[in-house]
């Protein structure tokens, strides 16, 4: 019942959301539109996405962000100190490949928005079969750092939201 | 100095950074020299003309000019992931 | 220009310095852009304007609405969701086009798949 | 209750969208039921347009000459979009209709499954051209001016094959030019006197301030190149023979009337804004036209001379026939517009009969409309495949005779050899410049020498084609099908009808001569209100 | 019945019957000859009963409006002189009718040929009838194009069709100047009426554009009568059947250009010009006829040089402008008329009978058809004017004026010489056509045994001749009360005395006579056989107008040619330069050349700031790099128009348009991807292709930077002209005042777009929808070049990379690429969606509207075409872009329409705020009702244009795959 | 600005035009592009420059015309960046008609000299 009505509850939630957003102080009239656009909107994803994406455990969810948002900053210096940086010291820069245990096209694509919204990284490549990232990075300064800092801070959190 | 002028001045002062940028971003359009490189810029066009239009927003008190930047925000994407799309396949839809 | 002057000065200053930080910042990526020698090191560069220029305006912006229409008006910051949606997008095809056409003409520096 | 009668200017614009929008509904294959709709659709226009016709002819309750006006939106002149139909724009309209349905009718045979959704792009073109002539409203005319194009560039296209594809490109990259200059014309209008509307316009026309009467002239100018590129005017007009002879027979018949929508534009204009009282912008722009319009038909005529094909032939007739009004709106002399426009109205129904007929005479030869030159893929092996499968006409023994008569009085009409309309028209004209006491001006015998060469040339290459594709001929007589053979003697009739009231017909244009010659009635007609 | 009304038969009847003539059965010739035969016979039966009017001395007239406003009225006008002719035109025609009946072969489709007799006949008369100008040209005309028709009857002959063609080019290019000239004349006259026109003949000759009208008038008589140069055509005109050759060469076609020049006479002659002209015409026609009938070989071409000749003959006389030369002229006009017209009879009696016209080869004739024989040598005698024969009367007269007219002029001094000339020319022409045919040994090896026509065949001939005779013998009592009610007609009541009898005593006429008679005899009896020995005429032989009028035409041609060559452009490019270069043109002199009005208006300017500045060198800077690489980097150009997308709509913002900047956003998007699809199709360019036009390239490109130069400096100059004036519309203080209270919106724009100007927005989207079809009709048929058949290189390549590793099928490159990707853009589909939802409901308040919506929403589609490629999401989502492109414009139609059951105008738009539970006050419009109507039609005929190019390389790749299996 | 917003119009004419004159489809579909950003631009600068201005009223009540931009030249632009679209979309598609059955991409529908 619940599912024939909501196909993706948290779609219908953001689209709800959304609306109200967009329309600045709530009325009424806009929660009803709104309520209706939530209902009514995500029944298209019945023939895109027919599988509901099972997201589990918001609290890594929260982990994870509150990650990303450190690691932005962070990394945002980082560059930009690289760019605007005076005495320009060698760096390198340069392809490494990562081997992931993520399987989820969800989370591979959390994954790559992560990365590639950090400065410094890049999602380039990924070979379905092997499992295997080709991510460039900016300023490689040691190969199994990077690495580890993937698999270990980003991977197993979303191997928890998205088993 | 009222706040009025603060955000006239400041403000000003972030949209020329802005339009600095979009300069630069259109040097790389120009120059190239590679297929990527200018799309590069263009995405980055993109992206300097939408925080403009975020700012100008602010300094002129019009609430109007949101719906652009959203747009740029939600579907400029489309016009660069074509070309991307492009130089990798030849063909946007296949 | 007629700004609203309801605007209590220390929020306009706050405004005003999250606004140039983020141009700045954006301004950063854009030097980066012609800085950078390679393409895969300039694809790098926007990605500040992206995320944190980006997201110092937004929340610039944001602040500023709330005050001006004297409650939380928090629609800019869909425009902050939508774009770290999307910029992944366009670099994440566009840095694997360049690695597929790179590979083509026998870039030594790509690895080979 | 509604007043149907009140809105019946609207229904030449509505009608033909209306049927188009639902004819794709239909699924494609429904050919006949659509040919059925456009039919009916056609007939209905022909009725409106001479109903709204004999409306401008009556004149209004006083006997004296006035224009309906019709406020869109219920927004009154001059902020609303305004339909006007007065003795020009309804004279257009009945012009358009008639020339429409005969294309239409030849079209049934077989042309209209050359291509998809033939039916639908034939009443929008339509739907374009009712629209430009009645708008009262400069910015709504390029909208409708862009409706027209737009069809007939899907109609220039219609069956496809080398030739049209080849002239379709230049046909609209002249166009989307034109377009622009169009764009530029308005704007400019709009951001000197602030106004749209056409009336309005003229009513500010005087008033403009000197230091800015340049501006405006720059941006009639640019407009009226615009126009003049539509009505085919030397130098702007190369475009038109070719494209017109690719296009497939029957958009080429109707596309006989798309050039004189330019020349419409272009006399309602330079009447309105550039009258007796129009300050120091009088009689601005009247002696390009002149020479544009002398220019032209001296190259059609050249043109005519030069054709190896009929439909090449008729192609740079409608040249000359424009250029003529052209000139001939030139010298602003109301009498001689009057013959202008009876001219016009002969000349272009004659022009669409000889589209027409050529395309029926060129049958069997190595044509473009052969299938080893078209292109078509998995729907269609053949444009008129159908035709094997069930046979719509009837192959007519006296077919050749037909044609030739038919030929024949178009061909008449064309060259303006009496006793039919284009000979009234032409002598109109010539009576006019004639007409007045005192010394002629050197540019009325110059133009009754280049109105005569025109026609001898005219004469000498249509019977050379005539010869060549009548008497020539070898072999089996063209298949005519019955559609065609009503299409060709239809229009044909029309012209012979034209002839036959001329008195009638006459009378109506010199009192539209008359009528533009003094736009504040039109003027006062649009501002003052209206329904 | 009043004889108004009887006028109309004889110029009716025949019309009349020719029409019906043309439905008659293609074998049905008694009935179509019977038909014609009466016609013309109630022709003359009511011309009889008219005469006694006429012979009042006052026109007989009926008359009808006809163009009213130029005062033009058809009138049937019948006075002395036109009865005469209509009475040959019938007579004479009802003769021939009668002898086509048994000359045309019984397998000629002969009805045909009976119309277009009968409708020379009813236009014939028409002419002479004429009374009116206008009318009497438009007749003239008429009777040059069934003239054409009768002569290339038998079309399958070369000969007939050219003949026909050069004397309905010649003779109707004379009718286009007559008509200018009866223009002139009428407005000399202030009449086009007949008699006005005749009683102004002294305003006429003194008005300034007399010479004009004479020469034109002149121009089309002249050539009409087959005058000297123009004389070539009636020669040529013989390929036609033998009746036609008997009638209109005799007594109509080419009688009309005489019919005219007498009609005329009162109000034209008299004067120098007259005289030199029409003089000198006739005389070197008379001559030159005369001569070359002497060198013809053919039977009918000896009869047509006589024709041309007699008719020079009748011409000089008018030129003489002498009203007995007048008398003369139009005396042997109807003479002319029967003796030629039987001669051409019999002609054709011996063409019929023997199946040859040779001269050469003709011989003896007069044993085996002897009563043909004896109608011949008659009526060539009286061609001859040997005395008994009317012939003899007219040339007596002709004779009698060229001694009269001795002394004073040039030509007169000659005159009475050359006239002598003329008739032994035309004596010796006479004897060789009688001698060579007639007489000497039996013919041999001819065609057809000769032998004598039918009876009824003869008939016609033996009447013509015995009117030759009877005329002759007694002028007085036959054609005397005739001519002078025909002479007072043209004359007027001071009719000069003449006498028509057959003895005028020993006189210098006669003298002449008879030296013409002798010396005629005695040439042929010296020169005969040399002559046939010939085959062109000595001397002159060299001139030959045909040959001289080929040239003419060629030339015309070649200066045709020409001028569609130089003056016209076939290349794409040189007609866009004219256009621009004519553009620019126009807007230069429309500025008179007197600057924009800068010092006068005041300027306002806004100091230009940093920002925009710096905005508009990125736009700058991206237009003129597009316009640099677009040839060999297209896709480099594709991305910098982007760029110069992106600072128009900058500039939108900037100066308060959000509505714009959203709008041209969308658009941006949406036409960058399109031009992308197309880039596939495209070939590839690489620079360095050198060619040996490499010079000539350079300067035409150099022409053209400085014509965009141009270009762009004006445009430049002009906008900142307007932009630095004052603005004052009012329309848009209307629009600003209204749009809330009535419009029911505050988005003042887009009130404009779906109430007050509603009506443009209709047509905006109509054009969509057509762009819509247009491209979908277009690609159905689409064929790729052969360079783009096939996969991409990219694809290739990358397929066969999969293709190459084990773990790996064809295609994974693509999905792994695009898994990102797919992801979020599936997932933003509903979010866009929403977001189009949005913009469309608060388009009447804030920045939206259904264009926006529909572009957003047809984005999203496309979106999920890139990402998932066009077959996974149409096995998904049934899209049916045409259906969306017809049930919005019937939406939007609809919307409009409604206002018409309220009574009110098209799209007169309606709106109220309804109180809605839970939600509350709700404003609703009807404009929405239009506005979603747009959006649907937006979103059909956007994705229908993407759709349908995307579709191009599915299709071909499946072809292609197809082609693989079979081979 | 206004010198700054003429002067742009002018570069967008003189680059479309150049282009409009060339001889490959391609170029001229970017010089009609250009051209019609150019002309957008140059019927939006015939309302005027207003800044801050947007013709969006702010409240019920009188309006005062002055206080907004001229909103008919900005719904006129609406109207011509549509129709150019469209039209911009219908020139490529004939253009690649012709060049699919032609072969070439010259303007003219076959190569100089042919």
């Amino acid at each position: 019942m619940i599912k024939a009505l909501l196909p993706h509850p948290l779609l219908a939630a953001g689209l709800f959301l959304t609306w109200l957003l967009l329309n600045g102080p709530v009325s009424a009239g806009d929660v009803v539109v709104a309520a209706l656009a939530a209902l009514t909107i995500p029944q298209v994803m019945r023939v895109l996405e027919p599988d509901r994406s099972g997201v589990r455990s918001p609290l890594a969810i929260l982990r994870l962000a509150g990650y990303v948002a450190v690691d932005v900053v962070k990394s945002n210096y980082a560059v930009a100190t690289l760019i605007m940086g005076r005495k320009r010291r060698v760096r390198r820069s340069g392809f490494i490949h990562v081997p992931l245990d993520l399987r989820n096209r969800y989370g591979l694509a959390v994954l790559a928005i992560v990365l590639t919204s950090t400065p410094g990284t890049l999602w380039v490549q990924y070979d379905r079969p092997s499992g295997r990232l080709l991510l460039h990075v900016l300023d490689l300064t040691e190969e199994d750092e990077w690495i580890e800092l993937i698999k270990g801070r980003y991977e197993s959190l979303l191997l928890e939201i998205f088993p | 100095m009222s706040a009025a002028a603060v955000l006239f001045w400041g403000l000003g002062v972030a949209q020329a950074l802005l339009l600095l940028s979009m300069l630069l971003a259109t040097w790389r359009m120009m120059r190239g020299p590679r297929a990527q490189d200018r799309i590069l810029g263009l995405d980055t066009l993109y992206l300097n003309a939408m925080l403009l239009i975020l700012v100008h927003g602010m300094r002129s008190a019009g609430g109007l000019y949101f719906e652009a930047a959203l747009i740029i925000g939600m579907l400029g994407f489309t016009a660069t992931v074509a070309l991307a799309k492009f130089l990798m396949r030849g063909e946007v839809i296949e | 220009m007629n700004t609203p002057s309801e605007l209590p000065i220390w929020a306009a200053w706050i405004v005003v310095a999250l606004a140039i930080s983020g141009s700045l910042l954006a301004l950063t990526g854009s030097v980066g852009l012609i800085v950078f020698k390679r393409f895969y090191e300039r694809v790098h560069a926007p990605t500040l304007g992206a995320t944190l220029g980006m997201a110092l305006i937004v929340i610039g912006s944001t602040m500023f609405w709330s005050f001006v229409e004297g409650r939380l008006a928090l629609k800019d910051l869909l425009i902050g969701v939508f774009l770290t949606v999307t910029t992944p997008v366009t670099l994440v095809l566009l840095a694997r086009a360049a690695v597929y056409r790179d590979r083509v003409e026998g870039d030594d520096h790509i690895p080979p798949e | 209750m509604i007043n149907w009668q009140d809105h019946l200017i609207v229904v030449p614009i509505v009608l033909p969208l209306a049927a188009a929008a639902a004819m794709l509904l239909l699924k494609e294959q429904r050919y006949r039921l659509k040919a059925l709709i456009s039919l009916c659709c056609l007939m209905a226009l022909v009725g409106a347009a001479y109903a709204l016709l004999h409306e401008a002819a009556v004149g209004g309750p006083g006997g004296d000459d006035t224009a309906r006006v019709y406020s869109l939106g219920a927004w009154a002149a001059p902020f609303g979009v305004t339909l006007v139909a007065d003795r020009l724009s309804t004279l257009m309209l009945a012009l358009t209709a008639t020339l429409a349905a005969g294309g239409l009718l030849f079209s049934l045979a077989r042309w209209d499954r050359a291509g998809p959704r033939f039916h639908a792009l034939y009443l929008l073109l339509v739907m374009g051209v009712n629209g430009a002539v009645l708008t009262g409203d400069l910015f709504n005319l390029f909208v409708f001016f862009e409706v027209m194009l737009a069809a007939s560039y899907g109609l220039l296209l219609h069956g496809s094959g080398e030739k049209r594809v080849r002239a379709g490109l230049g046909y609209v990259a002249i166009n989307l030019t034109a377009s622009l200059f169009f764009l530029i014309g308005v704007s400019l209008i709009y951001g000197v006197t602030g106004a749209l509307n056409m009336a309005d316009i003229a009513d500010r026309v005087a008033t403009i301030p000197a230091h800015d009467r340049a501006l405006f002239h720059i941006g009639c100018a640019v407009l009226g190149v615009a126009f003049l590129v539509k009505a085919a005017a030397w130098p702007l007009g190369f475009w038109l023979p070719g494209a017109y002879a690719a296009a497939s027979a029957p958009v080429a018949a109707v596309f006989a009337i798309l050039s004189k929508v330019g020349v419409y534009v272009i006399l309602r204009l330079a009447t309105l804004l550039f009258g007796a009282d129009a300050g120091a912008s009088a009689g601005f722009g009247n002696l390009w036209l002149l020479s544009a319009g002398a220019a032209t038909v001296l190259f059609g005529a050249a043109g005519m001379l030069a054709s190896r094909r009929l439909e090449q032939a008729a192609g740079y007739a409608v040249m000359v026939s424009s250029g003529t009004v052209l000139a001939i709106a030139g010298t602003a002399r109301p009498e001689a517009v009057g013959g202008a426009l009876f001219y016009m109205a002969a000349s272009t129904l004659a022009a669409g009969a000889l589209f027409l007929i050529a395309e029926v005479l060129a049958r069997g030869e190595d044509q473009a409309v052969s299938p080893q030159d078209a292109v078509f893929d998995d729907e269609y092996d053949d444009p008129f495949a159908a035709d094997d499968v069930q046979e719509v006409g009837r192959v007519l023994p006296a077919s050749t005779a037909f044609l030739g008569g038919a030929f024949i009085l178009a061909a008449l009409v064309t060259i303006s050899l009496p006793p039919l309309a284009g000979f009234a028209g032409k002598l109109t004209i010539f009576a006019a410049l004639l007409s007045g006491s005192g010394v002629l001006s050197a540019a009325s015998w110059v133009l009754i020498a280049v109105l005569t060469l025109s026609s001898f040339a005219a004469l000498v290459a249509l019977t050379r084609l005539g010869v060549a594709g009548f008497w020539k001929r070898e072999g089996a007589p063209p298949l005519v099908h019955s559609p065609e053979f009503l299409a060709i003697g239809g229009l044909v009739l029309c012209c012979l009808w034209l002839s036959m009231g001329a008195a009638a017909g006459l009378t109506y244009a010199d009192k539209t001569g008359e009528w533009l010659a003094t736009p504040r009635d039109y003027i006062g007609a649009v501002l003052g209100g209206g329904a | 019945m009043p004889h108004a009304l009887l006028l109309l038969v004889p110029f009716g009847a025949p019309f009349a019957a020719a029409v019906l003539a043309i439905f008659l059965p293609s074998r049905a010739r008694n009935l179509a000859a019977g038909l014609a035969w009466s016609a013309s016979l109630i022709g003359l039966i009511c011309l009889a009963f008219l005469f006694p009017a006429v012979a009042t001395g006052e026109p007989v007239r009926w008359s009808t409006p006809w163009m009213p406003t130029l005062g033009v009225n058809f009138t049937l006008r019948l006075d002395g002189l036109a009865w005469l002719f209509a009475v040959l035109v019938q007579g004479i025609g009802a003769l021939v009718v009668l002898y086509a009946r048994y000359y045309m072969s019984a397998d000629d489709p002969v009805p045909r040929f009976f119309a277009f007799l009968l409708a020379f006949m009813g236009a014939m008369t028409g002419m002479v009838m004429a009374g009116d100008l206008i009318q009497l040209a438009a007749f003239w005309e008429l009777t040059s194009l069934f003239s054409f028709l009768l002569i290339g009857y038998w079309h399958h002959n070369a000969a007939a069709r050219d003949g026909a063609r050069m004397a309905l080019t010649v003779t109707a290019a004379g009718g286009l100047c007559l008509l200018a000239g009866v223009v002139v004349l009428g407005r000399i006259a202030g009449s086009f009426d007949l008699d006005v026109v005749l009683a102004s003949g002294d305003a006429i000759k003194n008005s300034p554009y007399y010479l004009t009208a004479l020469i034109l008038i002149l121009a089309g008589a002249l050539t009409k009568s087959a005058q000297f140069p123009f004389h070539f055509w009636l020669p040529r005109a013989m390929a036609a059947p033998t009746p036609v050759s008997a009638y209109l060469h005799s007594a109509t076609m080419v009688k009309a250009g005489v019919f005219l020049m007498i009609r005329l006479w009162p109000v034209l002659a008299g004067t120098d010009a007259w005289y030199v002209i029409v003089g000198s015409a006739g005389m070197a026609t008379l001559l030159f006829g005369a001569w070359s009938a002497v060198f013809q070989n053919d039977l009918k071409g000896l009869l047509a040089y006589s024709t041309i000749s007699h008719l020079g003959l009748i011409t000089l006389l008018l030129g003489l402008g002498s009203p007995l030369a007048a008398v003369a002229a139009i005396f042997h006009t109807v003479n002319h008329a029967t003796f030629k017209a039987s001669l051409f009879m019999a002609a054709g009696v011996i063409d019929h009978e023997t199946g040859t016209r040779d001269m050469r080869r003709l011989s003896g004739l007069r044993r085996s058809m002897p009563v043909t024989a004896a109608l011949a040598i008659v009526a060539a005698a009286a061609m001859a004017g040997v005395p008994l024969l009317n012939g003899f009367l007219s040339k007596e007269m002709f004779l009698a004026e060229a001694v009269a007219h001795t002394g004073g002029r040039h030509l007169n001094l000659a005159l009475p010489v050359l006239a002598t000339v003329a008739s032994l020319l035309s004596v010796l022409y006479s004897v060789r056509f009688i001698h060579q045919t007639f007489f000497g040994p039996e013919p041999v090896d001819l065609p057809k045994t000769p032998h004598e026509p039918p009876r009824w065949m003869r008939f016609p001939i033996e009447v013509l001749v015995g009117l030759c005779i009877i005329v002759g013998v007694l002028p007085a009592v036959t054609i005397g009360p005739v001519l002078a009610v025909a002479v007072r007609s043209v004359l007027g009541p001071e009719v000069p005395y003449y006498s028509l009898a057959l003895w005028h005593g020993f006189n210098l006429p006669l003298l002449m006579s008879a030296v013409a008679l002798i010396g005629g005899v005695a040439l042929y009896k010296v020169l005969g056989p040399r002559i046939n020995r010939s085959d062109r005429p000595w001397v002159v032989g060299r001139f030959n107008g045909a040959r001289a009028y080929d040239r003419v035409m060629r030339g015309f041609n070649l200066a045709a040619e020409w001028i569609v060559r130089r003056l016209g452009a076939s290349r794409q490019q040189a007609r866009l330069r004219a256009i621009i270069l004519t553009c620019m043109l126009a807007a230069l002199l429309a500025s008179g050349l007197a600057g924009l009005g800068f010092d006068e208006a005041g300027l306002t300017v806004q100091r230009p700031g940093l920002g925009f500045t710096l905005l508009w060198v990125v736009g700058g800077a991206c237009a003129v790099t597009a316009a640099w690489q677009a040839k060999y980097h297209r896709l480099a150009a594709v991305v910098l128009v982007g760029g110069v997308g992106l600072v128009s709509c900058l500039t939108f913002v900037w100066f308060s348009a959000p509505d714009l900047a959203t709008t041209q956003m969308l658009v941006e998007i949406v036409t960058t991807v399109l031009l992308l699809l197309g880039l596939r199709w495209l070939p590839k360019r690489l620079p360095g292709l050198t060619t040996v036009q490499e010079a000539k390239a350079r300067r035409r490109r150099l022409t053209d930077l400085a014509i965009a130069t141009a270009a762009g400096a004006g445009t430049a100059l002009i906008a900142f002209a307007v932009m630095t004036r004052p603005s004052g519309s009012p329309l848009a203080k209307y629009f600003l005042d209204h749009a809330y209270s009535e419009g029911g919106g505050r988005n003042v724009v887009n009130v404009l777009l779906v109430d007050f100007r509603a009506f443009d927005t209709l047509g905006e989207i109509t054009v969509l929808g057509i762009v819509g079809l247009t491209i979908w009709a277009l690609l159905r048929r689409f064929r790729p070049a052969a360079d783009s058949l096939g996969e991409t290189e990219q694809k290739r390549i990358q397929n066969d990379s999969d293709d190459r590793r084990e773990d790996r099928a064809v295609g994974d490159t693509l999905s792994e690429t695009m898994l990102i990707p797919r992801v979020v853009m599936r997932w933003l589909f509903p979010f866009i969606i929403l977001l189009a939802l949005y913009l469309f409901l608060r388009g009447h308040d804030l920045p939206g509207g259904g264009f926006a919506a529909g572009i957003t929403l047809s984005i999203a589609f496309i979106l999920q075409y890139m990402a998932s490629g066009a077959r996974w999401v149409e096995e998904r989502l049934r899209i049916r872009p045409l259906v969306w492109i017809g049930g919005g414009l019937l939406i939007a139609v609809l919307a409009g329409a409604a206002s018409w059951l309220f009574g009110y105008p098209f799209l007169t738009s309606w709106f109220r705020y309804v109180d809605l539970p839970l939600v509350g006050k709700t404003p609703l419009a009807s404009a929405l009702v239009f506005d979603a109507g747009v959006a649907l039609l937006v979103v059909g005929a956007t994705v229908l244009m993407l759709v349908a190019i995307a579709h191009q390389s599915l299709r071909k790749s499946r072809a292609a795959v197809a082609d693989e299996e079979a081979a | 600005m206004e010198v700054v917003l003429a002067l742009g119009i002018g570069v967008l004419t003189a680059a479309g035009v150049w282009l409009l004159l060339r001889p490959r489809t391609f170029q001229v579909i970017i010089g009609l592009s250009l051209l019609g950003y150019a002309v957008n631009l140059f019927i939006f600068a015939m309302g005027r420059l207003r800044a801050g201005a947007p013709p969006v009223l702010k409240d019920s009540g009188p309006v005062d015309p002055t206080a907004y931009a001229d909103p008919v030249p900005q719904a006129l632009v609406l109207t011509a960046i549509v129709i150019s679209f469209a039209l911009t979309a219908l020139f490529l598609v004939v253009l690649l008609t012709s060049r699919g059955i032609t072969g070439s991409d010259h303007i003219d529908g076959q190569e100089p000299g042919e």
